[in-house]
Order: C-alpha cells, then sequence, then structure tokens
C-alpha cells in the first residue's frame, strides 16, 4: 500500500491456500449458536477476522497471533483459553489497539457493530474505547495508577466521554462502587489502601463505568486467591445479567472457563486449534491439545486417576513448527501434519476444529468419540 | 527421643511410614514497628506435623498464609521464632543452632516456586549440578560430569549433555524446573520441600512435574512437603494434606478424606471456591464477607471467625486446640464446632 | 544520567511483569539475539512468501555469557565513547613522541596565538600550550582512572556488605552512605584539599572520601535485589558458604553494573579534579588540564584575549567526559530491554508511514493482498 | 507524618556530622594546626593569632571539652573571626552570600528541572522524534563540560567580545541596593548568564533521568489502561505516566542538588558573583580557615534544608509514603 516501505511483516507458510479458509470462518458466529445454551443472535457484536500480530524482535518478526478468526455475540461469554505465549492477551490488547511497542497489527479485520475498528482515525478510537469495548486487566495492582485516588480513576472516565461535571460523576463513580460492593467513601482511597479483591473491584467498576456494550476481561483472577476468585467471578456473573454486556473472557484456567463460558475458542501458539460450546469442549474435546489441556487439571472430585498433560514444552514462536504447530507434542500426529497447516473448520455443528482429512478419531459430520 | 516419632502417621501412611521429619510448635514472627512501639508479623503460629519416608504432605493455603515461612523454616534460611525441627530423631535445632551442618542440607533439600529466579543466569545448568556435588563430596571429579548427566536423565531432560550446557535464558520455564529438582536430587535427599512448584509453569507441563515427583516418591522413597494454593494438585500428588490459615494449621487428613469429609468452615469454603466444571455455572450465593486479619493486629480467637459463616461467640475469644476426627486417618480440625481440643503445648508427647 | 543507570543484565534473564503473553521467547529471547543491527526486514522487496527468518542455530554457550557486552560493542554509541576514550589514553601513553620536550619549558614570547610553530599558541608565561594539552592528558587521565578504580572498589565493598549482611551492618553502612550522599561533596572536597597537604595522592584520597557514597548505594540495591533472588537461596540449601555466594552467585550478575559505575566514577574523578586544580588546590607545579586552566586563569587570558589557552584543555576534559558518559549511555540503552524495544520498533519503521504517526496506538499494518493471482 | 519526622532526625544527624567533621579538619595538619596554619599565612598580629585559635578551638582543654565548645558555638552560628576580613565575624560574612547562592541556585535548578523533565518527558512519548534521536546526546555532549570551562568560554565570547552580557559580579557596581527598578533590572542582566550556563550544565541529567523512567513507566499496564480508557493523550502524558515517573527525579533531587551546588560555586567564582561558592574559594586562596569552615557548614545546612524541603513535597506527591 504504502510506496517505499521497507517492513516486510512474516509471510504464512502456505501463502497459497490462506484465502479459503475466510470465507468459511465469516458465518462461524451464527452457526455455533445452534448448538449453545446461548440464544441464537442474527448479527453479532464483535467480528475478528484474520487477525494478525507481529512483535518485532532483531531476530526478526514473531507472529504471536496468526490468523484468528471469531465472533462475539450481544450477551454471549467467549472464553480464550490457551498457555501463556499463546497469543490470548495480545489479541485483547489488538482490540483496543493499546499494544505496546514493538507490537504490530499485520493484517485481518476487527468490526465492531460494523465498525471498521482498525481503521479508526485517533481521535474515533478514543471514543471508542472503554464506550465500546472495556477491560478489566490482570492485575489491579498494576493497572491502577498507584497515586491516584480510585474515585478519580472512575471520575477521569465519565469526565472525558460522558462529557459531565467532576461532580456529576464523583455521584456516579459512587455507585458504580456501591454497585460492586466497595464502601462510597473509598472513593478516596489510593490504590495501595484496598485490599487486592476490593481493587479488583474497583478495576471492574471502572470498566462498568460506560455501560459498554463488551468487555474484555483478561485473567482478571489470575492474582487471587480462589475464595476472592469465586466472589468475584459471582459478581461478575451477576452484572452480566443485569446489564446484558458481552465477555471476552480470556484465562489459562479450563475449570473457571468452562464454568463461566458460553464457547470457548482453544488457542495454540497464535492460532485458534478447536472453537465450540463450553459443555461440547469439555465433554467431546476433538483437538489433542484440547484434550491435554483438559487432563492437565487434575479434578476435585471421583475417583484419583493418573493425568498425563501435555510432554514438551510450547514453541518458541520465533521458531514456529511447520505444519500443525502441535505436531512436536502430539501423541496421534501423522506424517502430513508435519508438513501441511491444517485449517480450522466445522467438524460438527458449532464445533470447529483446525483439521486435516482423515485425522484419527474423527468423522466429519458426525460425533467424535474422543473421550 | 523416641517419643518424637508420631504413632498415627505411622497408622496413616501408605508406605513404609518411618517419621524422617518432624516440626513441633514452629512459630515464626517477624519484628516490624519501632523502637518505641515494638509490633510482629505472626506469620506462622505453632505449626506441627511430620513427613514420613516415600509421604507427600500438601500443604494448601492463600496467599500470605504462612506456606512459604514453613519451607523457609525448615530448608533453614532464616530461624524460627520459636519451635522445633526433628530429622530423624535429632532436635536440629539444638544441636545445630547457628547455621545448619552439611548433613542437614544432605538430607532437606528445597525446590522454588520461580524457575526464572532459582537459576543463576551466569552459569550453566551443569555448574548448578556440580556445586552440590562438589559441595557434599557425592562424587570423584572424574565421575562428576557422568553423575551431572544421569541426574538430568532422571528428570527428564534429553540429550543429557547438550541440556547440560546451556544456560538457564536456553531453556523453558519447565525444563528449568526440571533442572531445579535435579540439583535438589543431587545429594540424595530424604525430604524435599517443594515451594509452589507449578504455579509458575505453563499450564499444559504442569503435570509432567507433578509426576516427575510422584515417580520419585515412589523409586527412591523420597519425603516431599508440597506447598499449593490448589486444592486438586494437593489431592492429585498429596498423600496427606494440610490446609492453613493465617499461619496456623486449621485441618489436616489423608487427602481424599479431606476433600470428601472437610470439617473446617475455611476448608469447606476452600472446597466451594474452586471452579468445577463438573459442576456447571458458578450458582449465585451470598458469600460471608470480612478480611482476612491482619497478621500484626491478630484478634484474639480463631482467625477465622470475622468471615466464618458458623461463627460462635466462644469463636472471637478463644482460639482452639485440635480436636481429632478420625484415628485411621490421622484426621484433625482446629475448630469449636467440633469441640476445644487439646491444650496446644504438648510438647513432650506426640502431636496428635 | 549515572542517577538512573539500570542494573541489567540480570534483569532481562527474568519474566518482565509486563509481557503482554507475547512470542513465547519473550523478554529472554529478545535479550539474548546476537545481531541486531542486521535486522531482516531491512530487505527491500523481498518477494512474497518467502520466509523471511531463517531458523538461526542454537546458540553456542559461552559465547553467550556476557550478552550485554557483546551487544554493547556493537552499539555506535559505545564504539564512539570508546574511540574517544581510547584516542586520549594513546595521547597520554605516546606523549614523549607526540609532543616531545618539556611541557613546564618557556619556549617563547607569552600569549601567542596558534601558528605552526607552536600548535595551539603559547601561554601567558610563554610555554608551550600543545605541550601542555598532551603532557596533561597524562596526569588527568591517570587521576581519574586510578580514583575511579578505588571508588568503584570502595563503594562495591561497602555496597555488596550492606547489602548482603543485611540487619545491623547494613543499617549503619547505609546511615553512613546517606549521609556522605547528602553532604555537598565539592565544599568538603574544597577545604579537605585546603587542609590537606598538596599533591596527587591527596588529590586522589579527597576525590575517593567524598565520591564512594553512589555508587555504594547503587551496588548495595542491586545486592539486595539479588540476595533476595531465589538462585541464592537455592545455593544456601546446596550448603555454599556466604564467601563463595557473594563472589560466584552474586557478582558475576553485577559486573555491568560495576563497570557503569566505574565508568561514572572517573567521569567524576576527571571533572572533580580539574575543577579542584583550577582553583588552585592541585598541586600546581604539575601539568595537567586543571593545572592549565588554574595558570590560564592567573595571567588573565580572558582579559588578553588568550583563548587558546584555555580552550584546549578544557575541551580534553569535556571530549573525554563526553566519551565516558557516551559509553555509559549506550550500556543504559543495552541493559535496559525497554529503551531497546523502541529503538527497534524504530529501526523497523523506518521509511514507512507509521514512522511519522504522532499517535500511540498500535500501528496496523496491513500488507497488500499477496494471492491475487 | 512519621516519615517527615524520621527524615528530620536524619538531617540532624547528617548536621552533627558536618560540625564534627569540621572540627576534626584542622586536626588532620600536621604538628600545631595554628602554627602550621599561621606559617602559610603570612604576617598576624596576635589578637588575630588568639582569634584564629578561638574559632579552631585550640585551647587548653581537653579534647572532648573543645569539641562540645565547638558544638554550641556552631549551633548558635558563631564560627569565629574571619581573618581576612578581620574583625568581621564569619557569620556576617557568609549571611552576605547565602542570598546570592540561593537567588542564582535557586532560578537555575527550578528552570533546568522544569526544562529537562519536559524534553524527557515529550522525548520519551514520541519516540523515535527528532526530540527523541538527537537531544539527548546532544545534552549528553554539553553536560560533559564542566561548567566553569562552559562559563569561561561563555565569559569570554558573549561578555567580552559580543559585550551582551556584563562579565562580573551581581549588579552594577555604580549602584546602591536598594528596592529600586535599576537595581532589579541590574541584578537580573548579572544573573543571566550564569543562570544560563548552569542550566545548560544540568539540563542533561533531568532529561536523561526521566526519559528513562518515563520509558519504564510507559510499559506500567496502568498507562495501557488509561489508554484503554479512551483518555486524551495529553491526560495519560501528564497526570498518569509524568506523574509518576517525577517521583524518581524528585528523590534524586538531593543527590543532584550536591552535584548542582559543585558546579555552582566555580561558577560563582568565575563571575566574581558574590555568593557562598565565591566566598569559599577566595577563603581558600587567602587560606581564611574559619571562613571556609562557617562556609561548609552554612552551604551543608542549606543542602540539608533544601533536601527537607523536597521531602515534604515528596510525601505530597507520592500517597504511598505517606502512611509509612
Amino acid at each position: 500500500m504504502e510506496k517505499g516501505q521497507s517492513y516486510q511483516p512474516v509471510m504464512s507458510q502456505e501463502i497459497a491456500q490462506p484465502q479459503t479458509q475466510v470465507k468459511g470462518q465469516n458465518q462461524i458466529m451464527s452457526q455455533s449458536q445452534n448448538n449453545t445454551a446461548f440464544p441464537v443472535q442474527t448479527k453479532p457484536l464483535l467480528e475478528v477476522k484474520d487477525l494478525r500480530v507481529e512483535y518485532l524482535s532483531p531476530k526478526g518478526p514473531v507472529r504471536a497471533v496468526d490468523g484468528v478468526s471469531f465472533s462475539i455475540a450481544p450477551g454471549e461469554v467467549l472464553g480464550l483459553a490457551g498457555e501463556s505465549g499463546s497469543g490470548k492477551s495480545t489479541i485483547a490488547h489488538a482490540l483496543l489497539r493499546v499494544l505496546r511497542p514493538p507490537a504490530l497489527i499485520t493484517g485481518g479485520e476487527v468490526y465492531f457493530k460494523g465498525k471498521d475498528v482498525l481503521s479508526l482515525a485517533e481521535h474515533e478510537l478514543e471514543e471508542f474505547r472503554w464506550q465500546d469495548i472495556s477491560m478489566v486487566f490482570q492485575s489491579a495492582m498494576n493497572s491502577l495508577n498507584p497515586v491516584m485516588r480510585i474515585g478519580d480513576q472512575i471520575i477521569d472516565v465519565l469526565v472525558k466521554h460522558k462529557k459531565i461535571s467532576k461532580r456529576e460523576a464523583r455521584l456516579r463513580a459512587g455507585e458504580l462502587l456501591d454497585i460492586v460492593n466497595i464502601d462510597k467513601n473509598r472513593l478516596d482511597a489510593y490504590p495501595h489502601e484496598l485490599s487486592g479483591g476490593m481493587r479488583q473491584r474497583a478495576v471492574i467498576a471502572i470498566a462498568l463505568a460506560l455501560n459498554p456494550p463488551m468487555m474484555i476481561m483478561d485473567e482478571p483472577t489470575t492474582a487471587l486467591d480462589v475464595v476472592v476468585q469465586k466472589e468475584i467471578m459471582q459478581q461478575i456473573e451477576e452484572l452480566k445479567e443485569k446489564m446484558g454486556f458481552s465477555i471476552l473472557f480470556i484465562t489459562h484456567d479450563m475449570s473457571l472457563m468452562v464454568e463461566f463460558s458460553n464457547r470457548i475458542a482453544i488457542m495454540y501458539a497464535g492460532e485458534i486449534v478447536e472453537m465450540a460450546a463450553a459443555r461440547e469442549i469439555f465433554e467431546n474435546p476433538l483437538h489433542p491439545y484440547t484434550r491435554g489441556l483438559i487432563s492437565s487439571f487434575p479434578p476435585l472430585v471421583g475417583p484419583k486417576r493418573k493425568m498425563a498433560g501435555i510432554p514438551g514444552a510450547p514453541p518458541n514462536m520465533a521458531e514456529p513448527p511447520t505444519g500443525c504447530r502441535f505436531h512436536p507434542r502430539c501423541t496421534q500426529c501423522r506424517p502430513v501434519d508435519k508438513v501441511t497447516r491444517p485449517q480450522l473448520q466445522e467438524v460438527l455443528p458449532g464445533h470447529w476444529l483446525a483439521y486435516h482429512e482423515g485425522m484419527p478419531g474423527i468423522n466429519r459430520g458426525q460425533a467424535g468419540q474422543a473421550k | 527421643m523416641t517419643q518424637s516419632v508420631a504413632p498415627a502417621e505411622q497408622r496413616s501412611g501408605k508406605g513404609p511410614g518411618e517419621v524422617v521429619l518432624e516440626v513441633r510448635n514452629l512459630t515464626k514472627h517477624f519484628p516490624v514497628g519501632t523502637l518505641f512501639r515494638p509490633k510482629a508479623v505472626k506469620a506462622l503460629n505453632d505449626v506441627s506435623f511430620t513427613i514420613s519416608r516415600g509421604q507427600v504432605v500438601a500443604l494448601v493455603g492463600e496467599s500470605g498464609s504462612g506456606k512459604s515461612t514453613t519451607a523457609r523454616l525448615i530448608s533453614r534460611l532464616m530461624p524460627p521464632t520459636s519451635g522445633e525441627i526433628i530429622l530423624r530423631g535429632k532436635n536440629v535445632l539444638k544441636t545445630e543452632p547457628h547455621r545448619p551442618s552439611l548433613s542437614y542440607r544432605k538430607e532437606v533439600q528445597m525446590i522454588f516456586q520461580d524457575p526464572f529466579g532459582s537459576l543463576n543466569p551466569v552459569h550453566t545448568i551443569s555448574h548448578h549440578l556440580e556445586r552440590p556435588l562438589e559441595i557434599h563430596k557425592m562424587v570423584t571429579d572424574k565421575n562428576l560430569l557422568g553423575r551431572v548427566h544421569e541426574l538430568l536423565e532422571t528428570v527428564g531432560l534429553t540429550p543429557p549433555d547438550e541440556a547440560a550446557r546451556k544456560y538457564p535464558y536456553q531453556m523453558s520455564g519447565g525444563q528449568r524446573q526440571r533442572v531445579a529438582i535435579a540439583r535438589a536430587l543431587a545429594v540424595e535427599p530424604e525430604i524435599i520441600l517443594a515451594d509452589e512448584p507449578i504455579s509458575m509453569l505453563d499450564v499444559s507441563i504442569r503435570m509432567g512435574v507433578l509426576n516427575l515427583m510422584e515417580q520419585l516418591k515412589e523409586e527412591r522413597g523420597i519425603g516431599f512437603l508440597y506447598i499449593t494454593h490448589d486444592l486438586a494438585s494437593a489431592r492429585y500428588i498429596g498423600d496427606r494434606t494440610m490446609v492453613m490459615y493465617t499461619g496456623y494449621l486449621v485441618e489436616a487428613a489423608e487427602s481424599r478424606e479431606l476433600m470428601e469429609q472437610p470439617a473446617h468452615p475455611y476448608t469447606q469454603m476452600l472446597m466451594a471456591a474452586v471452579p468445577n466444571p463438573e459442576g456447571g455455572l458458578i450458582k449465585k450465593k451470598a458469600e460471608a464477607r470480612g478480611e482476612i486479619p491482619s497478621l500484626t493486629d491478630m484478634p484474639p480467637g480463631c482467625p477465622f471467625a470475622a468471615r466464618c459463616p458458623k461463627v460462635m461467640d466462644i469463636c472471637k475469644r478463644s482460639m482452639p486446640g485440635r480436636t481429632q476426627l478420625s484415628q485411621t486417618s490421622d484426621h484433625w480440625v482446629r475448630c469449636h464446632l467440633y469441640g476445644q481440643g487439646e491444650e496446644k503445648q504438648a510438647t513432650t508427647t506426640a502431636q496428635l | 544520567m549515572e542517577t538512573h543507570n539500570k542494573p541489567a543484565h540480570f534483569e532481562q534473564q527474568t519474566p518482565s511483569p509486563e509481557t503482554v503473553d507475547g512470542p513465547v521467547a519473550g523478554p529472554e529471547g529478545a535479550a539474548e539475539m546476537p545481531d541486531r543491527q542486521d535486522l531482516p526486514v531491512e530487505v527491500e522487496g523481498t518477494p512474497a512468501g518467502q520466509l523471511l527468518v531463517a531458523a538461526p542455530p542454537l546458540p553456542v554457550p559461552g559465547r553467550q555469557r556476557m550478552v550485554w557486552l557483546r551487544t554493547l560493542l556493537k552499539n555506535p554509541k559505545a564504539l564512539t565513547g570508546i574511540a574517544i576514550v581510547g584516542l586520549f589514553i594513546l595521547v597520554a601513553l605516546f606523549a614523549p613522541v607526540i609532543a616531545p620536550g618539556d611541557p613546564t619549558e618557556f619556549v617563547d614570547s607569552p600569549n601567542l596565538p596558534p601558528s605552526a610553530a607552536h600548535l595551539f599558541g603559547t601561554e601567558g608565561q610563554g610555554k608551550d600550550v600543545f605541550r601542555q594539552t598532551v603532557w596533561g592528558a597524562q596526569t588527568s587521565l591517570f587521576i581519574g582512572f586510578v580514583t575511579g578504580f578505588i571508588i568503584t572498589l570502595v563503594s562495591t565493598i561497602i555496597g555488596m556488605t550492606a547489602g548482603y549482611f543485611r540487619g545491623r551492618i547494613d543499617d549503619i553502612l547505609t546511615l553512613l552512605t546517606n549521609l556522605f550522599l547528602v553532604i555537598p561533596g565539592l565544599p568538603l572536597l574544597i577545604i579537605l584539599s585546603a587542609f590537606l597537604a598538596p599533591g596527587t595522592g591527596t588529590i586522589i584520597g579527597a576525590l575517593a572520601f567524598t565520591g564512594w557514597a553512589f555508587g555504594a548505594r547503587v551496588k548495595r540495591s542491586q545486592t539486595l535485589s539479588l540476595r533476595e533472588k531465589d538462585f541464592v537461596a537455592a545455593a544456601l540449601v546446596s550448603g555454599e558458604s556466604s564467601f563463595k555466594i557473594i563472589f560466584t552467585e552474586i557478582l558475576p550478575n553485577m559486573i555491568s553494573i560495576i563497570m557503569g559505575s566505574f565508568i561514572s566514577s572517573t567521569t567524576y574523578a576527571i571533572s572533580a579534579s580539574t575543577a579542584l586544580a583550577f582553583i588552585g588546590l592541585g598541586n600546581v607545579s604539575e601539568v595537567t588540564w586543571g593545572t592549565n586552566l588554574y595558570w590560564s586563569q592567573n595571567n588573565g587570558a580572558i582579559l588578553q584575549g588568550a583563548w587558546w589557552t584555555f580552550v584546549p584543555s578544557g575541551l580534553c576534559v569535556a571530549l573525554v567526559a563526553f566519551g565516558l558518559s557516551f559509553i555509559n549511555y549506550a550500556l543504559d540503552e543495552v541493559t535496559n530491554p525497554r529503551l531497546r524495544a523502541e529503538k527497534d520498533l524504530n529501526k523497523v519503521l523506518k521509511g514507512t508511514a507509521f514512522r511519522k504517526t504522532r499517535t500511540r496506538a498500535t500501528p496496523v499494518f496491513r500488507q497488500s493482498q499477496p494471492n491475487s493471482k | 507524618m512519621r516519615y517527615i519526622l524520621r527524615r528530620l532526625g536524619f538531617y540532624l544527624l547528617a548536621f552533627w556530622a558536618a560540625i564534627t567533621l569540621d572540627f576534626f579538619l584542622p586536626r588532620l595538619l600536621p604538628g600545631d594546626p595554628a602554627a602550621t596554619i599561621l606559617g602559610s599565612g603570612g604576617q598576624l598580629d596576635p589578637s588575630q593569632v588568639q582569634a584564629l585559635r578561638e574559632a579552631l578551638g585550640l585551647t587548653d582543654q581537653p579534647l572532648i571539652l573543645q569539641y562540645f565548645t565547638y558544638l554550641t558555638h556552631a549551633i548558635r552560628g558563631d564560627f569565629g573571626i574571619s581573618f581576612s576580613n578581620f574583625p568581621v565575624p564569619v557569620i556576617t560574612v557568609i549571611l552576605t552570600g547565602l542570598w546570592w547562592t540561593l537567588l542564582l541556585g535557586g532560578s537555575s535548578v527550578i528552570i533546568s528541572f522544569i526544562i529537562g523533565n519536559l524534553i524527557g518527558i515529550f522525548g520519551s512519548w514520541r519516540r523515535g522524534g527528532a526530540v527523541d534521536s538527537f537531544v539527548p546526546p546532544l545534552l549528553v555532549l554539553v553536560g560533559a563540560f564542566p561548567p566553569f570551562f562552559l562559563g569561561l568560554c561563555a565569559i569570554y565570547l558573549l561578555a567580552f567580545q559580543l559585550h551582551w552580557f556584563p562579565t562580573r559580579h551581581a549588579y552594577e557596581d555604580t549602584l546602591v541596593p536598594g528596592f529600586d527598578p535599576a537595581f532589579f533590572g541590574s541584578v537580573i542582566t548579572h544573573m543571566l548568564l550564569p543562570v544560563i550556563v548552569l542550566v545548560l550544565s544540568q539540563l542533561g541529567g533531568w532529561a536523561l533521568g526521566m526519559r528513562n523512567t518515563m520509558v519504564s513507566v510507559l510499559a506500567e499496564d496502568y498507562i495501557t489502561m488509561a489508554e484503554a480508557k479512551g483518555l486524551t493523550q495529553n491526560r495519560i502524558m501528564f497526570r498518569y505516566a509524568a506523574r509518576n515517573a517525577m517521583l524518581p527525579s524528585v528523590t534524586a533531587f538531593g543527590i543532584v542538588l550536591g552535584f548542582v551546588l559543585s558546579g555552582q560555586l566555580l561558577i560563582e567564582q568565575i563571575f566574581s558573583y558574590p555568593g557562598l561558592g565565591f566566598l569559599l574559594i577566595s577563603a581558600v586562596q587567602k587560606l581564611d580557615y574559619p571562613l571556609m569552615q562557617g562556609l561548609f557548614l552554612m552551604i551543608t545546612f542549606a543542602v540539608l534544608v533544601a533536601n527537607f524541603i523536597v521531602d515534604i513535597v515528596y510525601t505530597r506527591l507520592d500517597p504511598r509514603v505517606r502512611a509509612g
């Protein structure tokens, strides 16, 4: 597009075929709804198509997110599961375009209510942020400005977006704290004066400030203890039912994810390898990685059995494996997986899988007998 | 000193239940405050338990509950305020009060939480394994490299000669943690204190590390103190599980029994909070509010009283002792719901 | 600048908290890259679809040990600095060859402007300014480097002792350090030199006495944080002795800090000794850049318009200080991964539209669809 | 409050240490200090010798008593008689210089602090921009020049050759100090050049320090969150980033002040600006030991007070220190 540009992003290895899959993915949303307890929606709220994000490293660009497509319906909770380095947080930050250098978005499209997010000008982006999508960060300790009172950090958003007076904003900020069960007089507290759970709730209050249709929650409870985690997740659930926002929910904790999400996308090495309704993923995981991931969380009840986890280690994204990126760790790997990259396709109604024809254990169109 | 062997442990253990390590009334208070207003952070209070040969004892609790302090006291990285550490019947704080002897170092090893911090970035992997071998004169110089390779193979780092030459930053978190385990194994210890060994690892490789620990326990009869905040992994690997809250052990039993019949309201609360995919969506329920008390200003009575749904008057006045619930699994609890408990200062007789 | 010398090498090895779940190689991945100068992205018109990143072989251990040092030696700023300082060291060493003759000799009439006979002219008493400048390098650099070394040694010992043993030792040493930090150095230096017998030894002693505190503070805090690392605890649990831990576990992780400290102390020593000499507190019969300036001032160079008597020596001090600061500046850049990340980005974006964007939003780079056929 | 009291205690201790150092300095001289000093000081009449002995506390009392006498004198501001200005008391001489030093130092520090930090903030923000690419190396270069050398060059070029600025002193010799516009105008024109030189030599330190902390702060989650909140660039830059990045700068203030003062002493000397530095250097040249000692204590005292003020400001800036 730009003449004289010297930057060349990483090219896909199989450059000849990437476009075939994208068409199918545009429809993922509407179809996948059939299989969930979730009411069918005609129009997705957020649509991400073939998103690519690269980090520039001295060795060359590293593609952290490689052609990811998904969509979220109004009121839906989409879980993005994967290990650290799989690219799930990168996606979250890319949606709001707050990725830190040396990151670049090198391809794909993001539509929010039909708005082309990646083409927004600076001032439009400012409007879009928080009003359309707000975000709850992983560590409240780090995401709150340490030298600013909690109240001021809420008022900030209100004054900027709602164009209301400081006084009105302060009243509203008090209400918001109330909603998340924090005493109003904590408006004047500094972050370090609150406990970990309270801080995270304050962050949620800030995220709620503009009553956005969608929220990104990037590991919102990872830094907290289980009891506090439970309280906070319950609170989010309650607020979601009251206010009806959608959530892009990111965590590596499969148990929490299954409990909380309507639909789950499993990421590995920058790609989505499987996507289906939450129960379906849990009860009928098809991808070997998904199965491995689930067997990495020992159950709290039932008979004690040996669990294997996954052999090997996540790949170095500077040199991702050829073909199926999971192949070096896969116990069911076939020669074809080492060379050709599988494409995400719908193998069961609403159940998408990065798939090669003839994958063991899966017959296209009928329930796989995994498990 | 024969009394130090807790008979209950022998009955409960699955393996050859000879008690290797016992701690009694271990207490750690960190002095804070000023000269004029001295205060103490009561990090650990009156903790007693035993670890037998080939037994994994899991210690579960929230962050700040004193789990890591327990490990650091037993590894003698810091001195306890009071209490006893008894290794094979020998009260080591008496016999070697200032710094632990090499023989203690040889018997009790430790694995740390952060695999990025526990290996020195400037040294090769082989240096990390050679040092303990040299210090404890485990092998002759000639066999040094061979032994290093052997250790790396034991923990599944192959090919060992390649692994030995690497620097820590050339390895993934899981590989580093395996090196840390190999280093602990180098001196052929009796006890390994594992302080949240998997919490900083990628999810998919956690089971590998847990299984490796299990294997070492089975094959070499090493006893583990497995510290974690994750009840499920405690159940998975721990023969016995102890629950800690604000520096107190509040309940302990065989893992299965503890998770199936949690007695202490805190244990119950923990169990209910663990996300459970089988159980479906979160059920909404008013949870007990109230904060964890500050370790510097502990209220009298039970520290859990402020958050306890079953709190009684007596809970705010006095701290209960231990009450034995089951002899067969040595299940005990520290809660007024089950009675006063026994006087806690019974240091001369075995702790029940 | 040295006030904010980021510790470094060590930090790169730990996962930085801000990791946005990026490439698995993470921050270490970025830190270990040996060839940051030749980014493949500079290649223009690479055919689409060609893999730009050839998988590099696993680095051979040992070569990687002090990555920052090797990176430093490729940093243009560092090279500039090293070249400047190196040049002056050579000048000092070969002074008898470059400017033969006694610098204190009266060679011509006073205040002659630069000419072929006297490259830098003559000063107020008729001595050759070029000779004085060249020979001045010897003593000035000698004082600078020796003092720099002493200060580094003292501050390392004090800082590491305080940081490692903590407790009461730390309390006392820290109090002492803070006292020396807060009591203004140069006035103390001036009255010290006024009371003590003049001479190079006195100057070095006084400079070291007033100059160790800052370095000690930096090293103490670095030692403290290293002391808290689990690898130190692990070494203790292995049965390693304190002595061994300090020298083989902690010290190697502090090399870059110690180097930075040596450079900044040397800079300090050269500047401060020049200042002292300038106000007549050095040994005025000795030839240093500072005494050159002293004599120039004493002989009323400004009133005489004899700028050549003070410019060369002053410029030399400035250039050496600049060279040293530039090395430290580069060291900072090399050992602070964040400063580097931005630099790399700029390099890559050079010539593209983003470079000019004022916004901090993540740049979007949409390539034209490669598979039009 | 506890923090402030602790700092106050520390400064008292520091001041005591400075007095003690001052007391022992003459005793470092070989042999009888008074004799040594007099030997090098030229002819003095007996009353001056006596004044010197008293000023140094060199009486026949035991050392410990000498020390306490010295301590009480110092606290009262009694540093004896200056013998280059005989028989004017040292404290009187010092007070004539104190205000000029505060004026020169205060204005140069405040100006360079503001400009330097602004350069640092904008440089880190517009990464890769002109401010960020060329200004820092330039500042390193300027900062490498000894301030007094910059001053020499500036006087030679701008005052002697171009006559843009007066060459020396704090005001026109013909004027009598007083509250009139002519005097103020003169003071300002005399200040300009030294202040410019001082600001130039300090700018780099502030700018580079700020830039480096800004780069770290900009990587913090709360900046990302502020951006995600859709706040304006200015708001993020100042209220979120710079506000936090300033804390280390303020902490470094005390240390920097020491360096600044060093530069200033010599600048005063070059410009014959009648502040403490000028007095100190001429006292050294005239071997006026009591004046030297008094000046050292007064300079230390001024630095300690400045540090204490900065500490109070710091507690306003960082809510976290207020608690502890």
